[in-house]
């Protein structure tokens, strides 16, 4: 054994990583600059898709903006309730997730209900054909179908089929995009357990909407008549329902001559039960 | 007068054989990481060739003078990857936390990359690759700033034809690495035209 | 009346993708001929099978991955019998196989298809098969219908010859007449040098092609020759230079979008073409040349646009700094 | 002869281009009824001031104009009783306002109706309002209130008045005809706005495919000083404003200003003749020639009345030759599509063009090949395969770094492209959206 | 019992579910350079595994000493170490080996697993299941370069560790010993793995869904 040598490598090695550590500990005084890490931990916890629901450009600044305080920090719709809880892990505070949301299609206008105009032949867009001579359905209050909102939809949980958009429920993460590009807006943002939906927001005159349509709501006030909980109203021609009032008991499905409200299938309780149980 | 010319053909060929013929990314499989990982952006890709190249230029300056004059002198030759990579791994946090106080705008370009370049084997490699080659000072300089020029255009070119693919319809389980990957396979082909340029 | 309802121009030029692919694949018809002509029935059977696995290529790769069928664009027909032209007349038939495959799947669907793929599927097919089989990729036989003897010397020794650093040979005038005529041997389709140039009339006459690629290729690769000291003319006719100008550095997909670029493109291709061919390991570097400029071509496309009407330079700077 | 850059040559296609029409004389027809939109041009639309059961003659005002500076009366073009006065769909996305009437066919002019006036009676402040009063707005296709494009802001001086003669667009050959038989209304027109404006310096620019129409011109302007013909390579879109600006002067529109940023201002023929009308008789604008071409029986250039339901016209050029696919109001370049025939055409309809089933087919898009043909015809110089990318994303920044807003939405893109992809539908949609966006709308 | 099991997924985990080459994609420059052979990636893969298990090891174990700060120039320093010895005893033992493999060697150093594992697991677990933890993503390492090497010299050169498996009438396709055959069988191999991955999520999705 050579144990100078063992010793002058000790000593080279020690000789090198203290020169290192002094220069570079004296380097971190002299340079320091702070930066915040919950930025970075807020913005882990997001799902990263970018949607712009919560109101900011982008999943980053939308972590900025929480940490800074301006806005609340259940503010992200597409993480729902996971992300909302990490971030308040993040942060270190209590957050209470807000009520999960779904994208519904207010329309049930499909081939051979709703009736056609003219036959679009164009760049597929729905904003353009909705300003081409009115749109290519007659009702000028129905899905045009051509998926604007499918190929817009962050996470695939829309498809086109005979003409008008299908959400899936499961899927969708309520970030409300498709809402905002619908040039229609026949798509909105209803509470996930909202199950009984008035499907068409046509607001002409009963003739009118009947004329182009056989599943148009006429506003004809049945349901009204019909609901025990005064969840449903008719305003500007056509009937909505409050979900927060809605029992749920389907009866106005029931009565609706034109089958233009509609109970969302059993597998929504499931998902709704499933993720009530995972909020827990 | 005729031995001074042929040294700098000589230097000037070492420099294309260092930028193209033995390149890192294509012929070397070096500096992969960053290779795959920062080419989304050709305007990111630029500035951690410049990184890298500054880096690799400085490490071969230094490891060299450590070397000759440390290790050698101190017959510690078996040291030289332990101390290389402190050396390497200390230069780059100096360099980031210099760029960062004395000049902002020059470490919002690069400074993003230079944590990455400590485990940039393409910078380890350089300086073993110096001692290797028995290279003297200038040459281990050359080689460390050219062979960072190779890295340099590999990861631009990258850059330019991912940036490019953002609109192609590739399949779902080939994006991301895989096709990169096979993106740089084939402009590995294109670099193998070079071979033989320099003998 | 049940009018169609659509946005403006209501009038097309009626210029399909698959016409593009149709005349380009008329253009290489004479080139098909003086290869069948100078290389016999072998020849043809090469090109039928690498045009054969081109197709199914992308019609298997497009079931498999579920996504619309596109061989009727033609481009895959294309692909393929490129491939087989820049085969050697009596190159085993699963070269063909693998070079067609190689091009259709790795080099263009995997990137998506038509349109989408960075680099001239044909040319990398070529360059893969020069660099796995070397051997039979620079075997070339003489033609029969020749007046060839036992002293052939192969295109690409020829090409040595030509670009020797010492004392570089000059072809004589019945060399380039024979270059001319395909008298020589080579790739199925680069020997005829004339039924190239009508390929090329042909498709500037239909204005698939524009001029600037092809020409600033020769042009570039006769300056750089001269430059090399070698003889500007030899180094044009022989080899794949002219057949890689016309109809494979001017892929669409692979070569600049702008006239400006397309120039550059050219003149890149023409210089490297010349500096492999005389310092490279490999004799011929047309391949090599228009691949590295493929791989350029991005960055090209990038960074020279044309000017935009009415953007002012102080705009463009004040943009530039916000 | 210098000229833009890119640009196309749609002329020989479909039909024989222009060739059936171009040497057809103009003819009036006069139909039974009009329907005459109020709101189907720029600016707000106008208010009606007739109501059902009214008894209108030409030229009285059926409607008073909008608030703000864009608004326009609109006058009646048939004299007869009013029918109704209904919302009505359009070619837009929502219904238009619209007045019927019913032809009594005495053809009743309102008073007032001067016959020629003398140049030197005519004061330059008075030209603008009796242009507004005509309710003039461009005849070419965009139909900008003219009154408002002869208004030069403050601060802004023009110094040449450009008229647009070259008619680029396919089919069309109204403006041909109109200066081939009434040139001296184009060259008044052309004196008046120059006097208007106190401007010494006017051009009526001509394409080269169109040798009559200039000899007409050059012998109705001849002597006249300050007045030149000038003549332009045909290529489209060598009509549209900014285009003819750089070919006619040599300046270069900045991006987002409009032509008065280079002391320009550019005039369509027709609406030069309906200047001097208006200003020289007191005639209101109530009608155009109109280019009916494609697939009908007998193509030809018609005297329409505004408002006059495009079926009527179509029957007057003897029917549909085929079963018609599509008809559009305006060439085949820029045309907007009409739902069905029993539309009105107005006055910025330049020509209305049917399609037969298999021409009015479109292709359906397919993957880009780069073949770079939509970057060699813009005339704006952009890149329109990366942009289209931005459009289909929404990406409203990608879009603006490529330009978007410096489109001029003329077609050459998508007409080139071998690919078959709606280019310039996309950017259209794109511009919407920014000016929405711009707007205060959240751009979606 | 029930640590075994815990202990065993673990060292799965390395060779499957986090494998290093194919899920995590680390340390990519050995796996192309040097699998031209079989063999190369199982003596590329051996020393990784060593150097993974000893430096997990001493890490583990020198968890609770070193101070937070230097922690990353610490592990460098251990790793180094062990890479150090691994370059001499191949160098005496394997010469043949150590020549084929070249400045990777002394590259295992900055070969991103392990330094990943050392700062992601190593540091915060104990010592048996750090060890585990080496063997299992050093194996999973192991196993994945073997088979790009397999791959590659079968096609590449006719063989599987040099021994003749498709006759003297393929003609090897040269290419794929070239560094081109490294890029494009990785990038394949790694887009197929996706491509399974994502199939036995979505099964496993689907079966979860039906469980709901």
């Amino acid at each position: 054994m050579n144990w100078i040598a063992i010793l002058l490598a000790l000593g080279v090695m020690a000789l090198l990583g203290l020169v290192f550590g002094i220069v570079l500990s004296f380097a971190a005084k002299k340079f320091q600059v702070d930066v915040d890490e919950r930025v970075a931990n807020v913005r882990a916890a997001l799902p990263g898709a970018n949607c712009g629901a919560c109101g900011y450009v982008g999943c980053d600044a939308f972590a900025e903006a929480v940490v800074a305080g301006k806005t609340p920090p259940n503010g992200c719709r597409a993480g729902g309730a996971g992300a909302a809880a990490a971030i308040g892990e993040a942060l270190g505070i209590e957050v209470t997730p807000a009520a999960p949301m779904v994208a519904c299609v207010i329309c049930q206008g499909t081939a051979g209900v709703a009736k056609d105009r003219y036959k679009y032949d164009g760049y597929r867009s729905c904003r353009v054909a909705a300003s081409l001579s009115g749109g290519p359905k007659e009702c000028r209050f129905a899905c045009i179908g051509l998926g604007d909102c499918a190929y817009n939809c962050k996470f695939g949980a829309i498809t086109m089929r005979d003409g008008i958009a299908y959400i899936d429920k499961n899927i969708c993460a309520g970030c409300g995009t498709c809402a905002g590009i619908c040039p229609r807006r026949v798509i909105e943002l209803k509470p996930l357990n909202a199950q009984v939906l008035v499907r068409c927001r046509n607001s002409d005159v009963a003739r009118e909407a009947r004329s182009v349509c056989t599943r148009a709501c006429i506003g004809c006030g049945r349901c009204v008549k019909e609901c025990a909980y005064d969840a449903i109203h008719v305003e500007d021609g056509f009937a909505r329902i409050d979900s927060a009032k809605c029992a749920r008991c389907g009866k106005c499905v029931t009565v609706c001559p034109c089958k233009c409200i509609t109970l969302a299938g059993a597998a929504q309780d499931l998902l709704e039960s499933a993720r009530n149980n995972a909020a827990v | 007068m005729m031995s001074e010319a042929t040294g700098i053909v000589k230097i000037l060929l070492f420099m294309v054989s260092c930028v193209f013929t033995s390149n890192y990314i294509f012929s070397q499989f070096l500096g992969i990481c960053p290779f795959l990982g920062v080419s989304n952006k050709v305007e990111t890709a630029v500035g951690m060739g410049l990184a890298v190249t500054f880096v690799m230029g400085l490490a071969s300056l230094f490891t060299w003078v450590i070397y000759r004059f440390v290790l050698l002198t101190l017959g510690l030759e078996y040291l030289r990857t332990i101390s290389f990579i402190l050396v390497i791994a200390a230069l780059v946090q100096f360099v980031e936390m210099f760029l960062k106080k004395s000049s902002p705008s020059l470490y919002k370009a690069l400074g993003i990359y230079l944590p990455l370049i400590t485990t940039n084997c393409a910078v380890l490699a350089v300086t073993l690759m110096n001692i290797d080659g028995a290279y003297n000072l200038l040459y281990s300089v050359l080689n460390g700033v050219f062979s960072a020029i190779g890295f340099l255009v590999a990861i631009v070119l990258m850059a330019g034809v991912r940036e490019r693919l953002e609109t192609a319809n590739i399949l779902k389980p080939l994006r991301g690495f895989s096709i990169n990957l096979v993106i740089a396979g084939l402009m590995s082909i294109a670099f193998m035209g070079f071979s033989g340029l320099v003998k | 009346m049940s009018l169609r309802i659509s946005t403006a121009p209501h009038i097309r030029k009626g210029v399909t993708t698959q016409k593009v692919m149709l005349h380009v694949l008329i253009a290489l018809v004479p080139c098909v001929i003086a290869g069948i002509y100078r290389f016999g029935f072998g020849a043809a059977l090469l090109l039928a099978i690498s045009m054969c696995t081109a197709m199914l290529a992308e019609l298997i790769f497009q079931k498999l991955a579920k996504k619309p069928v596109t061989t009727n664009d033609l481009s895959a027909l294309l692909t393929g019998l490129i491939v087989g032209l820049n085969l050697p007349p009596q190159a085993p038939w699963w070269l063909a196989v693998v070079g067609s495959a190689f091009a259709i799947i790795l080099v263009k669907q995997l990137f998506g298809g038509i349109g989408d793929n960075f680099m001239n599927p044909a040319m990398a097919a070529r360059a893969v098969l020069l660099a796995s089989w070397p051997v039979h990729m620079t075997k070339f036989i003489a033609p029969i219908n020749g007046n060839f003897g036992a002293d052939v010397i192969s295109g690409a020794t020829q090409l040595t010859a030509i670009n020797s650093v010492n004392s570089p040979l000059t072809l004589s005038g019945a060399d380039l007449f024979n270059h001319f005529t395909g008298n020589i041997p080579g790739a199925i389709g680069e020997v005829s040098k004339a039924m190239i140039v009508l390929g090329l009339v042909y498709l500037l006459l239909t204005r698939v092609i524009t001029w600037h690629i092809p020409v600033t290729m020769v042009a570039s690769a006769a300056l750089m020759s001269l430059i090399l000291g070698g003889d500007p003319l030899s180094n044009i006719v022989s080899g794949g230079l002219l057949f890689g100008a016309v109809y494979m550095a001017t892929d669409y997909t692979t070569s600049p979008m702008t006239k400006k670029g397309q120039v550059i493109f050219g003149a890149g291709c023409g210089i490297f073409v010349c500096i492999i061919r005389k310092y490279g390991a490999y004799p011929e570097g047309v391949t090599y040349a228009i691949l590295f400029m493929n791989c350029l071509t991005p960055l090209l496309d990038k960074f020279i646009r044309p000017r935009v009407y009415g953007a002012e330079k102080k705009q463009k700077e004040a943009k530039a700094d916000a | 002869m210098s000229s833009f850059r890119g640009g196309i040559h749609p002329m020989k296609r479909q039909h024989g281009g222009k060739r059936p029409t171009r040497d057809l004389p103009i003819r009036e027809f006069i139909s039974d009824s009009v329907c005459i939109p109020l709101g189907a041009r720029q600016g707000p639309p106008s208010v009606p001031c007739v109501k059902k059961g009214d008894a209108v003659k030409v030229g009285q005002p059926i409607a008073l104009p909008g608030p703000g500076p864009l608004g326009l009366p609109v006058h009646a073009s048939i004299s007869g009783k009013v029918t109704d006065v209904v919302r009505m769909a359009y070619t837009g996305d929502t219904p238009v306002m619209c007045v019927l009437i019913e032809n009594d066919f005495h053809n009743t002019w309102i008073d007032g109706i001067y016959g020629q006036r003398e140049f030197s009676a005519i004061t330059p402040e008075s030209i603008i309002p009796a242009i507004r009063d005509a309710g003039i707005c461009g005849m070419g296709g965009a139909s900008f209130p003219t009154h408002v494009k002869l208004s030069i802001p403050e601060g802004a001086r023009c110094d040449i008045i450009i008229i647009n003669g070259t008619e680029c667009e396919t089919f069309l050959t109204a403006d041909d005809r109109l200066m081939r038989e009434t040139p001296m209304r184009i060259v008044n027109g052309l004196r008046l706005v120059m006097r208007a404006l106190s401007v010494s310096r006017g051009v009526i620019a001509i394409e080269d495919n169109k040798p009559e129409a200039l000899k007409s011109i050059l012998a109705a302007s001849a002597n006249l000083p300050g007045i030149e013909v000038k003549k332009l390579r045909t290529s489209y879109p060598q009509g549209g404003e900014k285009q003819l600006i750089l070919t006619v002067t040599g300046r270069e529109v900045p991006s987002g200003k409009l032509p008065v940023a280079v002391n320009a201002v550019v005039l369509n023929v027709a609406t030069s003749a309906a200047i001097a009308d208006a200003v020289l008789q007191g005639k209101p604008l109530i009608e155009r020639v109109t280019t009916i071409a494609g697939c009908v029986k007998t193509p030809a250039n018609l005297l329409l009345r505004n408002g006059t339901i495009i079926g009527d016209a179509i029957g007057e050029c003897g029917g549909y030759a085929k079963t018609p696919g599509k008809i559009a109001l305006g060439g085949g370049m820029t045309g907007i599509c009409a739902p069905n025939d029993q539309v009105p055409m107005t006055i910025s309809t330049s020509g209305i063009v049917v399609y037969d089933e298999e021409e009015a087919q479109s292709l359906d898009e397919q993957p880009c090949i780069r073949c770079g043909k939509c970057v060699g015809a813009c005339p704006s110089g952009l890149r329109p395969y990366i942009l289209k990318h931005y459009c289909d994303e929404g990406d409203l920044i990608g879009a603006q770094s490529e330009h978007v807003l410096d489109c001029i939405v003329c077609g050459s893109c998508s007409y080139e492209c071998p690919a078959q992809r709606w280019l310039t539908a996309s950017f259209k949609n794109m511009k919407d959206k920014l000016a929405l966006a711009a707007k205060g709308g959240n751009g979606k | 019992m029930r640590k075994s099991k815990e202990l065993g997924s673990v060292f799965l985990n390395g060779i499957i579910t986090e494998n290093p080459t194919f899920r995590l994609v680390l340390g990519t420059c050995p796996t192309m350079a040097i699998t031209t052979q079989a063999m190369n990636g199982i003596g590329m893969g051996a020393a990784a595994t060593f150097v993974l298990v000893c430096s997990n090891i001493v890490i583990s174990l020198l968890r609770n000493f070193i101070p937070d700060k230097v922690r990353i120039p610490a592990f460098v320093v251990v790793i180094c170490t062990f890479v150090t010895m691994v370059q001499m005893f191949m160098q005496a033992f394997v010469p043949a080996l150590y020549d084929a493999l070249g400045v990777f060697i002394p590259l295992i150093v900055v070969n991103c697993i392990i330094l990943a594992r050392a700062e992601a697991f190593a540091s915060k677990n104990g010592v048996l299941r750090s060890a585990m933890d080496g063997l299992g993503m050093g194996i999973g390492f192991t196993l994945a370069i073997t088979i790009i090497g397999t791959i590659r010299e079968l096609l590449g050169n006719g063989t599987v560790f040099g021994a003749n498996i498709l006759g003297t009438a393929y003609e090897p396709m040269l290419l794929m010993i070239l560094p081109t055959g490294g890029f494009l069988t990785y990038g394949i191999l790694l887009g197929v793995m996706n491509y399974l991955t994502s199939r036995h999520d979505k099964k496993k999705l689907r079966k979860g869904g039906a469980q709901l």
